[in-house]
């Protein structure tokens, strides 16, 4: 009983900790119950973004002309806060290698990571079975260089230069080898896209690839893609985007007129 | 075994190593900036080197630093440090990702990497960044608190900028574009004309970082000259190395 | 039991993680310690899954490929050295001479590209053809211009006026960027905590 | 039931495989876009033709993609509210400008926008009930010819298109994935066909038959930009940029006599010459080889002034490559200040793993963090630079060289914080905007962007040596950088005037 008492104790110590439990409890009954009516079918219209729309393009051409798709996934981190930036660019090697597999054609996965290196390597070889081609799963569809950002680019940059690519998607961490990449592929006939999430790595990026998704677009590849579970998310986050509106209007009104400290 | 060529080579004069490494170093990078001239088969080599050599390096600085040490202490002191043992397990585990037929032993211990991901991500996206920087928007834009007067009124347009830019960059990602009825066009118009400015901002900000960006860029690349032509070609006097 | 198993684990640690976030006690500490602890060693373990990767995917071009063969043969002696040399003599001048004369220049002089690399996707960002071009061609000019080194002699105003546009529009445009990817990577690992994305099985 | 896309077989609805040819059928399941009738995988949440929202109505339910049950391979129909959406869509004059230009690169931004209101403006409703469409497929073709054109794509990018045997009908890939389908057994004729069926084999055959729209949407819009820079373009881009660098070598660094040291440079060196003979200050390498280049000579003049000003220094790195460089810039000071010790003058005491974690510990305990040091392998205790330093707080200054703002930030969050020192953060020029804020609010002590400072440390500190400024060289970068910008927006306002000459 103690410990609990103690555990409780210490959470109600720090006005931090109640904020933010109040503002996970929140997100999380958002979550569920937009996920619920996502799932159930309910509408969730959503803007266009290019890019994604570009994938889908470049996923129908790539499987009627047979040239192969470069998804690199970057040096994100299972494992650590990189997670969510990482699992998007598998999210998108997932939409991809699908495609490729069901028409028994060949995908380019690159990453700076084992760990995401070990995922896409259970997302490939799912994919590849659940088209009736598991023979077909060869070790050398996904490739590791790495693990410093520059040898990643240097890496891939020479993978999908040797090979004729149809398009260069970068999507997950990316620093500045974002801007390699994309420069070095300059001279290929190959249509790049990509998104990061860090701004310093996107202000490169933008500059170089043809299309870019920008910050929170990257965390909605899911929904704009293939799952459509995750239309559920961005009505989370839009709603707790107008709460948090809300809250720095009150907040900054409240501290003009002398309220808040 | 590694040993004896090791003592051959500590029976060199003094310098040998660090002059041939300034000429390894020196051949190495005129191979890499030579693709600025287009891809040749001298960049090629410095970039398989590189990869072999950077994967090379960092699995012996993984094995060095994270699992020996761990094994050693799990090897002495089994009772007290048993959780090394399971994790070594889950690591054999994640290894069998390489072999097609138990690829799936690699599921377990990929649920655990993601799983503790999410939460360090959800948690430090909560505490680390959403409500700090939620906080730090919270400015007063009331002329009083800067100053008297005019004074007072020239200071508090930072503040305005700074709050009403952090919004309209946040409703610049808003993800939803429901057109039924007139009120949600309206509500459509605002997300849009706000949105747009949030854009801008954006814009300005990434311009800022490309910016910040190529200088640290072009510093990197005067790095290298100077290696060079001071420390290989000795062209330039400098009382220091 | 095949997907029940690595999906009971995801949630378990997660949730043991989060709490440590909410509730600083000591015993929770412990387990979120080892379990983050845990984390790092099997990054370590997946990094040899790639160097396996890397053996396997250029050991295949050298066997089968004609073109290339030297490069991968070349590849592949290099990582073994390196690896070979690091495991056996950890710290030993061996491996230093490698760090400062092989693996920094090459690592820095890739670094160095970049700087060719940004004028020319400069080039392409700079052309006005929207007003986001022409606003990011001016934004980007006049950081430059009033970073340069001798800039606090032209006029002492310059690194004032730098400092202004990064601390008040572009803090701006930073914080609702970085607010809205809070919000995203949230709404991510909520996906995978509450297993609507499961990417393990 | 479901019917096999390569031999027509009708399998019962749960099955996996086709019972006759024994093709895959998990992913054969396709959705007709309720506005334009194109079929999509399933996964699809927009028209890969017409970019409409593919949501589906609540007639249906949604699962996750992994585990799609495997549904019909019969398109399902769009309703008549649908059907007047995509009328009214077609009647409406075609949105956004028809780009003229032979370049592709110009044609994005409309292409963009085109895309964008269609896709937005037009929302299919709930999906109505089958008998409803009786008759209808052939109103929709109708009208769909005279939809707002997809802009054309030049010819001479994607020759592919042209030759393509299975031109226009990308759509509907069924028919690919049949012309890819090695063997296929007898093709049973199905027994009898139901009126609906006749009608979907009806429709399939008029959007697989009818060439108008489908030849827009085998053009598919692809941004591709034109290449802009021709391969010589681009290396004498970098050649400017080459020669910029090696200004100094021809104009002697003239400007370097201009340079005045930032007031931020001063008031670190300031803090500096104020510390009192044997204060310990702790100074992470939290840098990799790669930007090295660029921090290196800025902790080199500091790493100087702190062993002038005989002042301890603690040495680490939460940087793998880290250490690695600070042993290398330890060396050399040390080589040019022979009573300059290891373990008396400073230690390096190593990597530090896990940022977040790991760095936490140092408020507690250095040696919990480090059990022993980075080159003589000793404990924490033994070695006398060590002495009287336990924590972070016995540090007078903590100075982090950092080429990732996630560190800095680190250690302003975990580490400053919870014990209260001074910090300076001395990063690459690349990150320094990021970290302002941290600045603004008095976390930092000192925010310098590395790129050029270390000449500006040297003339602060007064320790100055005839090393090299390169003054010059980022004077001449801005030019070249202001040339680019000149001379692609030359090239630009040639190519539309050319264009303009040619529409007319």
């Amino acid at each position: 009983m103690q410990p609990l008492i103690d555990a409780i104790e210490s959470l109600l110590s720090s006005s931090l900790n109640i904020t933010a439990l109040a503002v996970l409890s929140l997100f999380c009954l958002l979550f569920v119950v937009f996920t619920g009516r996502a799932k159930r079918g309910r509408r969730f219209p959503v803007r266009a973004i290019p890019a994604y729309k570009s994938i889908h393009q470049l996923v129908s051409r790539s499987l009627e002309s047979g040239q192969p798709i470069h998804v690199g996934m970057g040096s994100g981190r299972v494992g650590t806060e990189a997670m969510s930036e990482a699992l998007m660019g598998l999210t998108v090697f997932d939409y991809v290698a699908r495609h490729a597999a069901a028409y028994d054609q060949a995908v380019l996965g690159t990453t700076a990571d084992g760990t995401i290196l070990s995922a896409a390597q259970g997302v490939l070889q799912r994919a590849r079975e659940e088209a009736g081609f598991a023979e077909r799963y060869a070790g050398n569809e996904l490739r590791f260089y790495g693990p410093d950002p520059l040898v990643y680019a240097a890496g891939t940059a020479g993978a999908i230069t040797r090979d004729q690519h149809l398009a260069n998607i970068l999507v997950g961490r990316f620093g500045h080898e974002g801007l390699w990449i994309g420069e070095a592929a300059q001279g290929q006939d190959m249509v790049q896209l990509g998104g990061a999430a860090a701004p310093g790595a996107i202000a490169l990026m933008q500059a170089t690839l043809d299309e870019c998704v920008i910050g929170e677009e990257v965390f909605a590849a899911g929904a704009y893609l293939h799952r459509r579970s995750h239309l559920g998310s961005l009505a989370t986050q839009d709603t707790m985007r107008i709460l948090a509106i809300l809250a720095i209007i009150a907040s900054v009104v409240m501290a003009s007129l002398g309220y808040l400290g | 075994m590694l040993e004896t060529p090791a003592n051959l080579l500590a029976t060199l004069p003094p310098n040998t190593l660090q002059i041939a490494g300034t000429w390894v170093a020196a051949l190495l990078t005129l191979a890499t900036l030579s693709y600025v001239f287009g891809g040749n088969p001298a960049f090629r080599l410095a970039e398989h080197l590189l990869v072999g050599i950077a994967a090379g390096y960092a699995a012996a600085l993984a094995w060095n630093q994270m699992l020996w040490p761990r094994l050693q202490l799990l090897v002495a002191e089994p009772a007290t440090y048993w959780y090394y043992g399971v994790f070594f397990v889950l690591g054999l585990l994640l290894l069998c990702r390489g072999s097609k037929s138990v690829s799936v032993l690699g599921n377990l211990p990929l649920g655990v990497l993601f799983g503790t991901g999410a939460a360090l991500a959800l948690g430090g996206g909560l505490t680390g960044t959403f409500i700090p920087q939620i906080r730090a928007s919270v400015l007063s834009v009331n002329p009083a608190d800067y100053g008297e007067g005019s004074l007072g009124w020239a200071y508090v347009i930072d503040p305005i900028i700074v709050v009403a830019g952090t919004i309209a960059a946040l409703t610049a990602f808003h993800f939803g574009a429901r057109t039924d009825g007139r009120l949600r066009a309206l509500w459509r118009g605002l997300v849009r004309a706000v949105g747009g400015v949030g854009r801008g901002l954006i814009t300005i900000c990434f311009g800022a970082l490309f910016a910040s960006a190529a200088l640290s860029f072009f510093a990197i690349l005067n790095s290298r000259l100077v290696f060079l032509l001071r420390d290989w070609l000795k062209l330039l006097y400098t009382g220091r190395p | 039991m095949k997907k029940i198993l690595p999906m009971a684990a995801a949630i378990l640690c997660g949730l043991f993680v989060l709490t440590d976030f909410f509730v600083p006690h000591p015993s929770i500490g412990a387990v979120a310690a080892v379990l983050v602890e845990g984390a790092t060693i099997l990054a370590a373990f997946a990094l040899f899954l790639g160097v396996v990767n890397l053996l396997s995917v250029h050991g295949r071009r050298v066997a089968r490929e004609a073109r290339g063969r030297g490069l991968g043969v070349v590849l592949i002696a290099s990582l073994l050295a390196t690896l070979a040399i690091g495991v056996a003599l950890p710290g030993s001048a061996a491996l230093n001479w490698v760090f400062d004369y092989v693996y920094y220049p090459l690592q820095a002089t890739m670094a160095a590209l970049l700087a060719f690399f940004v004028v020319s996707a400069a080039y392409r960002a700079f052309r006005v053809r929207t007003a986001q071009a022409a606003i990011m061609l001016v934004s980007s000019l006049l950081v430059i211009a009033t970073q340069l080194p001798f800039g606090q002699a032209i006029s002492p105003y310059l690194p004032i006026a730098r400092d202004w546009i990064l601390t008040v529009p572009v803090t701006a445009g930073m914080r609702g960027i970085v607010l809205g990817t809070a919000l995203g990577t949230m709404a991510t690992a909520l996906r995978i905590l509450l297993t609507v994305d499961r990417p393990y099985v | 039931m479901i019917v096999c896309p390569a031999c027509n077989h009708r399998n019962p609805s749960d099955a996996l495989v086709c019972e006759a040819c024994g093709g895959s059928l998990e992913h054969f399941v396709y959705r007709a876009c309720p506005s334009c009738g194109a079929l999509n995988p399933a996964e699809n949440v927009f028209c890969h033709r017409c970019f409409d929202d593919l949501v589906p109505g609540s007639a249906e339910t949604i699962v996750e993609a992994s585990d799609i049950p495997v549904e019909s391979f019969v398109p399902s129909e769009p309703s008549v509210t649908d059907r007047e959406e995509a009328v009214r869509e077609a009647a409406a004059p075609p949105v956004g400008e028809r780009p003229t230009s032979d370049l592709i690169l110009e044609a994005d931004a409309e292409v963009a926008t085109t895309a964008e209101v269609v896709s937005e403006e037009t929302e299919p409703g709930p999906l109505a009930e089958p008998q409803q469409l009786v008759g209808e497929p052939i109103e929709r073709l109708e009208a769909a010819p005279s939809e707002p054109e997809a802009p054309m794509q030049p010819s001479e990018l994607i020759p592919e298109a042209e030759e393509d045997v299975l031109e226009g009908l990308e759509g509907l890939v069924p028919i690919a994935a049949a012309a890819t389908q090695a063997h296929a057994f007898a093709l049973p004729v199905p027994p009898s066909v139901s009126e609906t069926e006749q009608h979907d084999a009806e429709l399939f055959h008029s959007i697989a038959s009818e060439r108008g729209p489908l030849r827009d949407a085998a053009r598919v819009v692809i941004p591709r930009r034109a290449r802009l820079l021709s391969r010589r373009g681009r290396a004498l881009l970098y050649l400017l940029v080459l020669l910029a660098a090696l200004t100094p070598v021809f104009t002697g660094d003239r400007t370097s006599l201009l340079l005045r040291p930032r007031d931020s440079v001063t008031s670190l060196a300031r803090d500096i010459q104020s510390l009192p003979t044997g204060s310990a200050v702790l100074i992470s390498f939290d840098y990799g080889p790669a930007y090295a280049g660029e921090v290196d000579p800025l902790a080199l003049a500091v790493g100087r002034h702190l062993a002038a000003s005989q002042v301890r220094v603690v040495a680490m790195s939460t940087d793998p490559g880290g250490v690695g460089l600070a042993e290398h810039l330890y060396r050399t000071i040390a080589g040019e200040m022979p009573d300059y010790r290891y373990g008396e003058s400073y230690a390096i005491l190593g990597y530090l793993p896990g940022p977040e974690a790991g760095l936490r510990t140092l408020c507690t305990s250095l040696g919990k963090a480090f059990k022993v040091d980075y080159v003589q392998r000793r404990t924490l205790s033994e070695l006398p630079v060590m002495k009287d330093l336990t924590s972070v707080q016995d540090f007078d200054q903590v100075i982090v060289f950092a080429d990732d703002s996630r560190s800095v930030r680190s250690w302003i969050e975990q580490v400053q914080s919870q014990c209260n020192f001074s910090l300076h953060a001395l990063v690459t020029a690349a990150i320094e905007p990021m970290l302002l804020p941290y600045q603004q609010s008095g976390q930092l002590s000192t925010l310098i962007a590395a790129a050029h400072s270390a000449g500006e440390y040297e003339k602060a500190s007064g320790m100055e040596e005839p090393s090299l400024h390169w003054t010059d060289a980022y004077g001449a970068f801005c030019l070249v950088l202001l040339v680019t910008a000149i001379a692609t927006n030359v090239a630009y306002l040639r190519t539309r005037a050319r264009q303009r000459s040619h529409g007319q």
